[in-house]
């Protein structure tokens, strides 16, 4: 197989996007890997490690494992700050004209993946939920943020640390409010995650999980859950909340929800409010479906071409995915990509 | 007959032979012995005198047996392989026909990290079925175990082992009963009986074999004192069933103790009607005087004088 | 005894602990100053000897950095490794040293912070303990 | 094979007190196999005996060796020019390596650092079951193959005792007892006959080792 | 005196020239020093090829890179073999800029502490020794066992690849459990058709070697060595020489058959897509009598399986619209954490089917012959006071539980891969990427992992045939000798190691002429001897090197003598 010269544009640095760049590698297949941003990684770079005792199983270890693995590839060119222009051509025969800062860049490639990702759901779009308007409400993404590069868990508007915590989870997903009808498929875990890892570093914190339903992810997760219903410190209510009330002076936050054990509207006050934000596809990501003359999937996301326009769709973007799935995903992704390149070959 | 003592010849004339039991005192006390012949004597028609049961030491069961002797009532020796070696047992043997026992218990014997002595070093020189055999060859070859020293006198025992239902592999109970049989025993006590259906299921087994006309089986029975006792027999002491009916009864009985004393009874009622089933053996520990009340509420009373 | 600054042996696991410290340098987190980083490819690695080693041959204090348990890029390493400081605590208490002067730190790439911390947290509880007297 | 398992280093330090330089001898046999006395347990040892004496201000040099096997003569003399340089000798090798040292070297205290516990079976990695007590006259033949001497609390020939219950013996509840095991395996074989003939009174004196040292002299191999 | 040439990467200016300027003064002042050069961005090519040019005048024994974390350097060192005049493994890093620079508080502890760690790498780099690299030929031969879903797919794709591959299969046919489904959730095909056509095209692919009633019986050798004695049909066995293994064995499923589970009205899901399937409408026939009221019990076992959830809500449709029944869910949770589920879920709703949330499980009972389902519905709070809701019901369908099949212990002892807590193959680790095995050349794909919907196995299945082309379509696997290596003379063959070895690397091999049993009459030789690391399958881990009580196994790469120096320590 002379696939060598055969060159592959990755748009997206995310973990997706790297995975593809590194099954390529692994095959004998260089590419080209392009980001937005300054550095690789995309949304999941930016979280924190979520074990408790043990390891919860997050993932987020394996992305950082794997961005510093990409570094040190030299088969694999990784251009940071860098977007699609334009496309030409087809079926395996693209030029893509690329932007890094002033410099233009044109680029002919076999096959181009999109793993451009996604965005979290804006929050604010939530008004009931005074996102944007109360410090204390913040998003389970702020969390992540605070966790990873802090260490720490403080409350924004004093720094001080909360002592009761709420996450609202589907915000943005499963609502018909906003035309979301898709479930995002990971905040549960997600959510649960972060609570236990909290109550792991601060046993004095206690924590309520309002939701729909419970979404299992993968093979330890009723093990966890057990778990989590075990511990006493966290609440489990079957309840979305209707609205959250600021109280000015105490920087609390009251919210109303219907509590199942009474079967009454209830208020309950707590210190921060943790926003679990579905996905949503990102407008460059929208942007690219145009350039590329793809189609949306009723829920929004990208739709995969047949495999002979040479473009393959992958990661989140195509779908919600954690960062197993997604890997999952990137991987078999690598393999059409494979497949097209023999078959031209 | 083997040794002509009295057990012996109740159970040859084909009495319902009814035994004790008896513990030594954790001393020389001979007050202690009295006492407790008083509660005995008349009831039963031997009384076993137990070798440092629990491996907890007592006074030295031939001794006691002999005062028992002294003070008129027909003891049962127990001797365990626990703590003596084949020397010392063959010699203890010599020493105690001497001093007029007629009836001794082969056994192996608890072992020795249940009593108040747990460094000692377990002998276990022969087992149970050995010793049973090496009793049988004194007595009826006249030698010591081995066969060749002609022995000065004679010895005349009448040879009993204990034998426990209760234990396990069921299957093989019977069977362990078969080899004492072969090894010349004449009456065995079994381990005391609360599961009624297994001990029934066991004597079926004992009996397609025809052990039951091999040898005389005394059931053995214990009266239970109080839910506790129970609760605590049937979790902790291995090789005994207790099934849990009867453990309510007691529980829930306003007198626990007279609730105990009733099932006893029951019980030997119903082990009476079991062929081959020649007697019961009363282990009425520390409890020595309820074994005259239970014996006259079955209506084994009087004993019979037999000669 | 104040200016007494304890000497620890930080081994850091390449799949965990090594990152963190880096992860730590970037974030420009605070060190104490006494710490030697040794880095092994998996905590599974560190032989009991090293720990006792440690300590004989002048440190006051010895940190394992180790991946969560069902984290182990090899899968059982953590899990030998803390097996191997149980031994060295059996050890350490028969011959009268502190076992704590031997401590097991589970975490991940990404936790720098915790790193830190817990380097910190070390080096200030081997000040109130004192030197190691079991040291050459 | 030997299973043994190291004395507590406490115990260990108090009869080395009197000596500041020592040889630590382990043996690359059983005991290493049983993670016992090995060339790791030699070093490990010798590493907390230093850190013991410094900390009570009484330095102690530690020579570390292991042999591939200490019971051999030529093993023991191998050492010898390095035991000629110390005060006294700590061997981690069972009981027989310690005295094959103690035959060769009259004139250096040897001291054992392990206590030899039993000849015994792996069972998973780092649990060992005792199998064999060495009795000198076998009677596995009679018994299916599994040895009521080392595996029933009273060494009993016909058959469990009153305590075996549910299969498990009743001086260690965690123990399987010995003769469910034999009843169970002669019933597979088809053999339960074998349980049914009385085994007479074990011979523990002349053919066992209740009569004093025993030895195995083969006339054709004696130089 | 070892010579060790010197590299300052400066990293574009993240160290400040003041400071590689003392290390400068520092460096040149150590006696083993032959030279030492300063590089603005060391992992640059240019760079790189200046150092190479360097390094051609020869006479060193090591060098140092002092800079930034070694993860920047390493690989390109290593991994990837940069043509350089010196072992890849002649070089160590002193990562001055994120342990010294960056976590230190004022510049003077900085300094201190660089010099510590330069010197310290200088020692540890003086023990270092070269490591070459080895290559293994790998044939394009692959074993897959296990003839479902993913073992066909996988098989398909890897065929397609150009890799030949053995599908073995215990049972008479393939297809696994998804022949007892009838249609997909998610797309508009009849299982059986798309099915069939899969397994024709599987049945006559040249690559594929089919092998039915066929089990596996021993598996000796590793990657790309691996020997796999199988067994067929009429007890025939045969070795297969293979590069890598694929478990796809799937998962069973066992059916709750206690007191009323038995009634022939509560049903399970395969038997309810067997009736959809062969039922041609308009109406529902069961005994004559037509079906009007279908129950779903979910979450009684497997609540963390979506299958059964996506099957109901996807059945309850089928039964809504084309036979008129009326249907009722009943589940823990609506798990819709699957493409599509949630707009599947509203139309459910939208066309009549009930949901009810339960939290203590629902209780059945017989009424005249039908099953009355009485459950305390959580989601509805208002209607409490009607707690609970009774249902009548002519079929009541419930999961199965989904276990491990039968075999699935053997074969991880067989391929000497781990079980998870579970039962089934592997243990959850986030480091095993999903279709990894703990052993280099063997994956696990599909249900047999844990059981998963058809179109995840589907995923997997590429995912995996990615892997095994990956590994394989160079031709050759190529790596370092940097592993653990057994010293047979020191070695006790106490089986320590290849207990603990993770990965499987370490059996007891026969060493030249070193015990070395024949059973005379067979004349089989005994592999025996002492314990061998199998160098491509070895990860470095270092585990066994740690373990081995006769100190007889060395980490090639990380020597003692070289941890010792890290620790700085140096006797």
């Amino acid at each position: 197989m002379q696939l060598e010269e055969k060159e592959v544009l990755i748009i997206g640095g995310g973990i997706s996007g790297i995975t593809v760049a590194l099954e390529l590698a692994q095959s004998g297949i260089p590419s080209t890997l392009i980001e937005r941003e300054p550095s690789l990684g995309g949304l999941s770079a930016s979280f924190c490690c979520k074990a408790s005792e043990s390891c919860n199983k997050c993932f987020a270890c394996v992305v950082d494992k794997r961005i510093s693995e990409i570094h040190q590839r030299q088969d694999i060119s990784i251009m940071t700050q860098t977007e699609v222009m334009g496309v030409k051509g087809n079926g395996g025969k693209h030029r893509v004209s690329l932007k890094k800062g002033k410099e233009r860049i044109d680029l002919k490639a076999s096959a181009v993946v999109i793993a451009a990702g996604i965005n979290p759901f804006d929050a604010s779009q939530k008004v009931e939920y005074g996102y944007g308007r109360f410090k204390n409400v913040i998003t389970a993404k702020d969390l992540d943020e605070m966790l990873r590069y802090h260490g720490a868990l403080f409350r924004p508007s004093d720094g001080k640390l909360p002592k009761t915590i709420t996450f609202f989870q589907c915000v943005g997903s499963r609502d018909e409010s906003i035309g979301n009808l898709y479930c995002s498929q990971v905040c549960c875990a997600y959510a649960l995650r972060l609570i236990k890892a909290i109550r792991y570093q601060y046993p004095e914190v206690k924590a309520t999980f309002l939701y729909m339903d419970i979404q299992p992810a993968g093979a330890s997760f009723q093990q966890f859950l057990t778990s989590c219903r075990e511990d006493k410190g966290i609440r489990l209510i079957r309840s979305l909340p209707s609205k959250v009330y600021h109280s000015p002076l105490s920087d609390t936050l009251r919210v109303r929800f219907t509590d199942p054990e009474r079967g009454e509207v209830v208020e309950d006050s707590f210190d921060l409010i943790v926003l679990s934000i579905g996905m949503v596809l990102s407008k460059e990501a929208k942007h690219l479906t145009e350039l590329f003359g793809l189609n949306l999937t009723e829920d929004g996301f990208i739709a995969s071409p047949p495999p002979q326009t040479g473009v393959f769709v992958t990661g989140a973007c195509s779908g919600p995915k954690d960062i197993d799935r997604s890997i999952l995903h990137a991987k078999s992704a690598a393999f059409l990509v494979q497949q097209h390149l023999r078959g031209r070959s | 007959m083997k040794a002509g003592s009295n057990l012996e010849k109740v159970l040859e004339k084909g009495l319902f032979a009814v035994t004790g039991e008896l513990g030594p005192p954790k001393g020389n006390d001979v007050s202690v012995i009295k006492r407790k012949v008083e509660l005995l004597k008349g009831y039963v028609d031997a009384v076993n005198v137990t070798d440092n049961q629990t491996a907890i030491v007592r006074m030295s069961s031939i001794a006691t047996s002999s005062l028992l002797i002294q003070m008129g009532l027909e003891p049962v020796m127990q001797m365990t392989t626990r703590d003596r070696n084949r020397i010392a047992i063959q010699s203890d043997i010599f020493g105690a026909t001497a001093l007029g026992i007629k009836n001794m218990l082969c056994l192996t014997g608890d072992h020795h990290t249940f009593g108040n002595q747990v460094d000692a070093k377990n002998v276990h020189d022969l087992d149970s079925i050995q010793l049973i055999d090496c009793v049988r060859t004194m007595r009826d070859q006249g030698t010591l175990l081995g066969g060749e020293e002609k022995i000065e006198g004679e010895i005349k025992l009448f040879i009993g082992a204990a034998e426990n239902p209760f234990g396990d592999p069921f299957e093989f109970r019977a069977i362990r009963l078969g080899k004492k049989v072969a090894a010349g025993v004449n009456f065995i006590q079994t381990q005391c009986i609360y599961d009624m259906n297994r001990f029934k299921e066991w004597m079926k087994m004992v009996r397609d074999r025809g052990l039951h006309e091999k040898c005389h089986i005394l059931a053995g029975v214990t009266p239970l004192k109080s839910g506790g006792m129970a609760r605590y027999m049937a979790k902790n002491v291995s090789g005994i069933i207790i099934p849990d009916e009867i453990i309510d009864r007691v529980v829930k009985a306003k007198k626990p103790a007279e609730e105990g004393i009733k099932i006893c009874v029951e019980q030997i009622q119903e082990l009476r009607e079991i062929e081959g089933v020649h007697g019961v053996h009363i282990m009425a520990i520390e409890w020595e005087q309820m074994t005259s009340k239970i014996t006259e509420m079955v209506g084994l009373l009087p004993r019979p004088k037999v000669e | 005894m104040s200016a007494f600054d304890p000497k620890i042996v930080a081994f850091c696991c390449d799949q965990s602990g090594y990152p963190a410290a880096d992860m730590a340098g970037t974030l420009k987190l605070k060190l104490p100053k006494n710490v030697e980083i040794v880095r092994v490819p998996c905590a599974g690695r560190i032989e009991t000897i090293y720990l006792l080693k440690a300590l004989e041959k002048g440190a006051d204090g010895v940190l394992v950095f180790a991946c969560y348990e069902e984290n182990c890029q090899f899968l059982r390493g953590n899990l030998r490794a803390k097996g191997r400081l149980s031994y060295a605590h059996r050890m350490l208490e028969k011959i009268g040293l502190e076992k704590e002067r031997i401590e097991i730190c589970h975490l991940a790439t990404n936790s720098g912070a915790k790193w830190v911390e817990t380097l910190r947290r070390k080096s200030e509880q081997l000040k109130k303990m004192g030197p190691n007297p079991g040291k050459l | 094979m030997i299973k043994a398992e190291q004395k507590p280093i406490d115990e260990i330090l108090k009869y080395l007190n009197p000596y500041n330089k020592i040889l630590l001898s382990g043996c690359g046999a059983c005991v290493t196999v049983c993670h016992a006395g090995g060339e790791k347990e030699v070093e490990l040892l010798a590493s907390g005996l230093r850190m013991a004496r410094q900390k009570i201000g009484k330095k102690i040099e530690v020579l570390e060796i292991t042999p591939a096997r200490q019971c051999e003569p030529e093993f023991a003399l191998e050492m010898s020019e390095t035991i000629e340089k110390v005060e006294a000798v700590l061997s981690i090798s069972c009981g027989v390596g310690v005295q094959t040292l103690v035959r060769h070297f009259p004139k250096i205290p040897i001291f054992p650092g392990v206590n030899t516990s039993f000849l015994g079976e792996t069972i998973t990695h780092g649990v060992w079951e005792e199998r064999c007590q060495a009795c000198g006259n076998c009677v596995l033949e009679k018994t299916g193959g599994i040895c009521p001497i080392s595996r029933c609390a009273k060494q009993l020939l016909n058959g469990p005792c009153g305590g075996s219950s549910k299969g498990k013996c009743e001086i260690k509840k965690e123990a399987d007892c010995a003769w469910q095991l034999i009843y169970d395996r002669l019933k597979a074989l088809n053999q339960l006959y074998k349980m049914e003939e009385i085994i007479p009174a074990k011979r523990w004196g002349v053919e066992s080792r209740d009569s004093g040292l025993r030895r195995i002299i083969r006339e054709d191999l004696k130089v | 005196m070892p010579r060790i040439g010197i590299f300052i990467d400066t990293l574009q200016g993240s160290i400040p020239a003041s400071f590689q300027e003392k290390i400068s003064d520092y460096v040149k002042k150590l006696p083993e020093i032959a030279f030492c050069l300063e590089e603005e961005n060391l992992a640059s090519s240019e760079a790189l090829s200046r150092m190479g040019k360097r390094l051609e005048a020869g006479g060193l024994d090591g060098i140092v890179i002092i800079g930034g974390s070694p993860k920047l350097y390493e690989t390109s060192f290593q991994k990837l073999r940069h043509p350089l005049p010196l072992n890849p493994y002649l070089f160590a890093v002193a990562n001055i800029r994120e342990q010294a620079l960056w976590l230190m508080l004022e510049e003077e502890a900085a300094l201190e502490r660089a010099k510590t760690i330069i010197s310290k790498t200088i020692r540890a780099v003086s023990h270092s020794k070269p490591i070459e690299t080895q290559s293994l030929p790998l044939k394009p031969d692959v074993l897959i066992l296990g003839g479902g879903i993913t073992g066909i797919s996988i098989a398909q794709e890897l065929a397609k690849a150009g890799i030949h591959v053995f599908l073995v299969e215990k049972g008479t046919h393939l297809g696994g459990k998804a022949l007892e489904l009838h249609r997909f959730y998610n797309r508009p095909l009849e299982v059986r058709k798309w099915m069939d056509e899969k397994i024709s095209v599987v049945k006559n692919n040249p690559q594929i070697t089919l092998l039915t009633q066929t089990e596996l019986k021993r598996l000796e050798g590793h990657l790309g060595r691996f020997q796999a004695k199988i067994q067929g049909p009429d007890r025939t066995e045969t070795v297969l020489a293979v590069s890598a293994i694929v478990a796809a064995t799937g998962y069973a499923s066992q059916r709750e058959t206690k007191g009323i589970y038995r009634h022939k009205r509560v049903i399970v899901f395969p038997e309810m897509e067997k009736l959809l399937s062969e039922t041609k409408g308009p109406s529902l026939l069961w005994d004559g009598k037509k079906i009007e009221m279908v129950t779903y019990l979910l979450d009684g076992v497997n609540e963390d399986i979506k299958v059964d959830s996506i099957n109901a809500v996807k059945q309850a449709l089928i039964l809504q619209e084309a036979f008129q029944c009326q249907v009722a869910i009943l589940c823990k949770d609506v798990k819709v954490a699957a493409d599509g589920m949630e707009r599947l879920y509203r139309k459910a709703r939208e066309k009549g089917v009930l949901f009810f949330k339960y939290e203590e499980p629902p209780k059945l009972s017989i009424v005249n012959g039908q099953i009355q389902v009485d459950v305390k519905d959580t989601a509805a709070i208002q209607k409490r006071e009607q707690w609970p809701v009774s249902i009548l019901s002519d079929f009541v369908v419930v999961s199965e539980a989904f276990v491990p099949t039968p075999e699935t212990e053997s074969l991880s002892g067989l391929l000497k891969i781990h079980l998870g807590n579970r039962g089934f193959l592997m243990e959850d680790n986030p480091q095993l990427l999903r279709v990894r095995s703990n052993r280099r050349g063997i994956f696990v794909a599909g249900a047999c992992r844990f059981p998963q919907e058809v179109s995840e196995s589907l995923i997997e299945a590429r995912a995996v045939t990615q892997e095994v082309t990956a590994l394989l379509s160079k031709g050759t696997y190529t790596y370092d000798l940097a592993v653990a290596e057994v010293d047979p003379k020191k070695c006790a063959v106490c089986y320590t190691c290849p207990r603990l070895c993770p990965h499987s690397a370490i059996t007891v091999e026969k060493y030249g002429e070193k015990n070395v049993y024949i059973t005379s009459g067979t004349g089989q030789e005994t592999k025996w001897g002492a314990a061998k690391v199998d160098p491509a399958s070895c990860y470095g881990c270092g585990i066994c090197v740690a373990e081995c009580p006769a100190k007889a196994i060395t980490l090639q790469h990380l020597t003692d003598a070289q941890i010792y120096a890290q620790m700085g320590m140096m006797e």
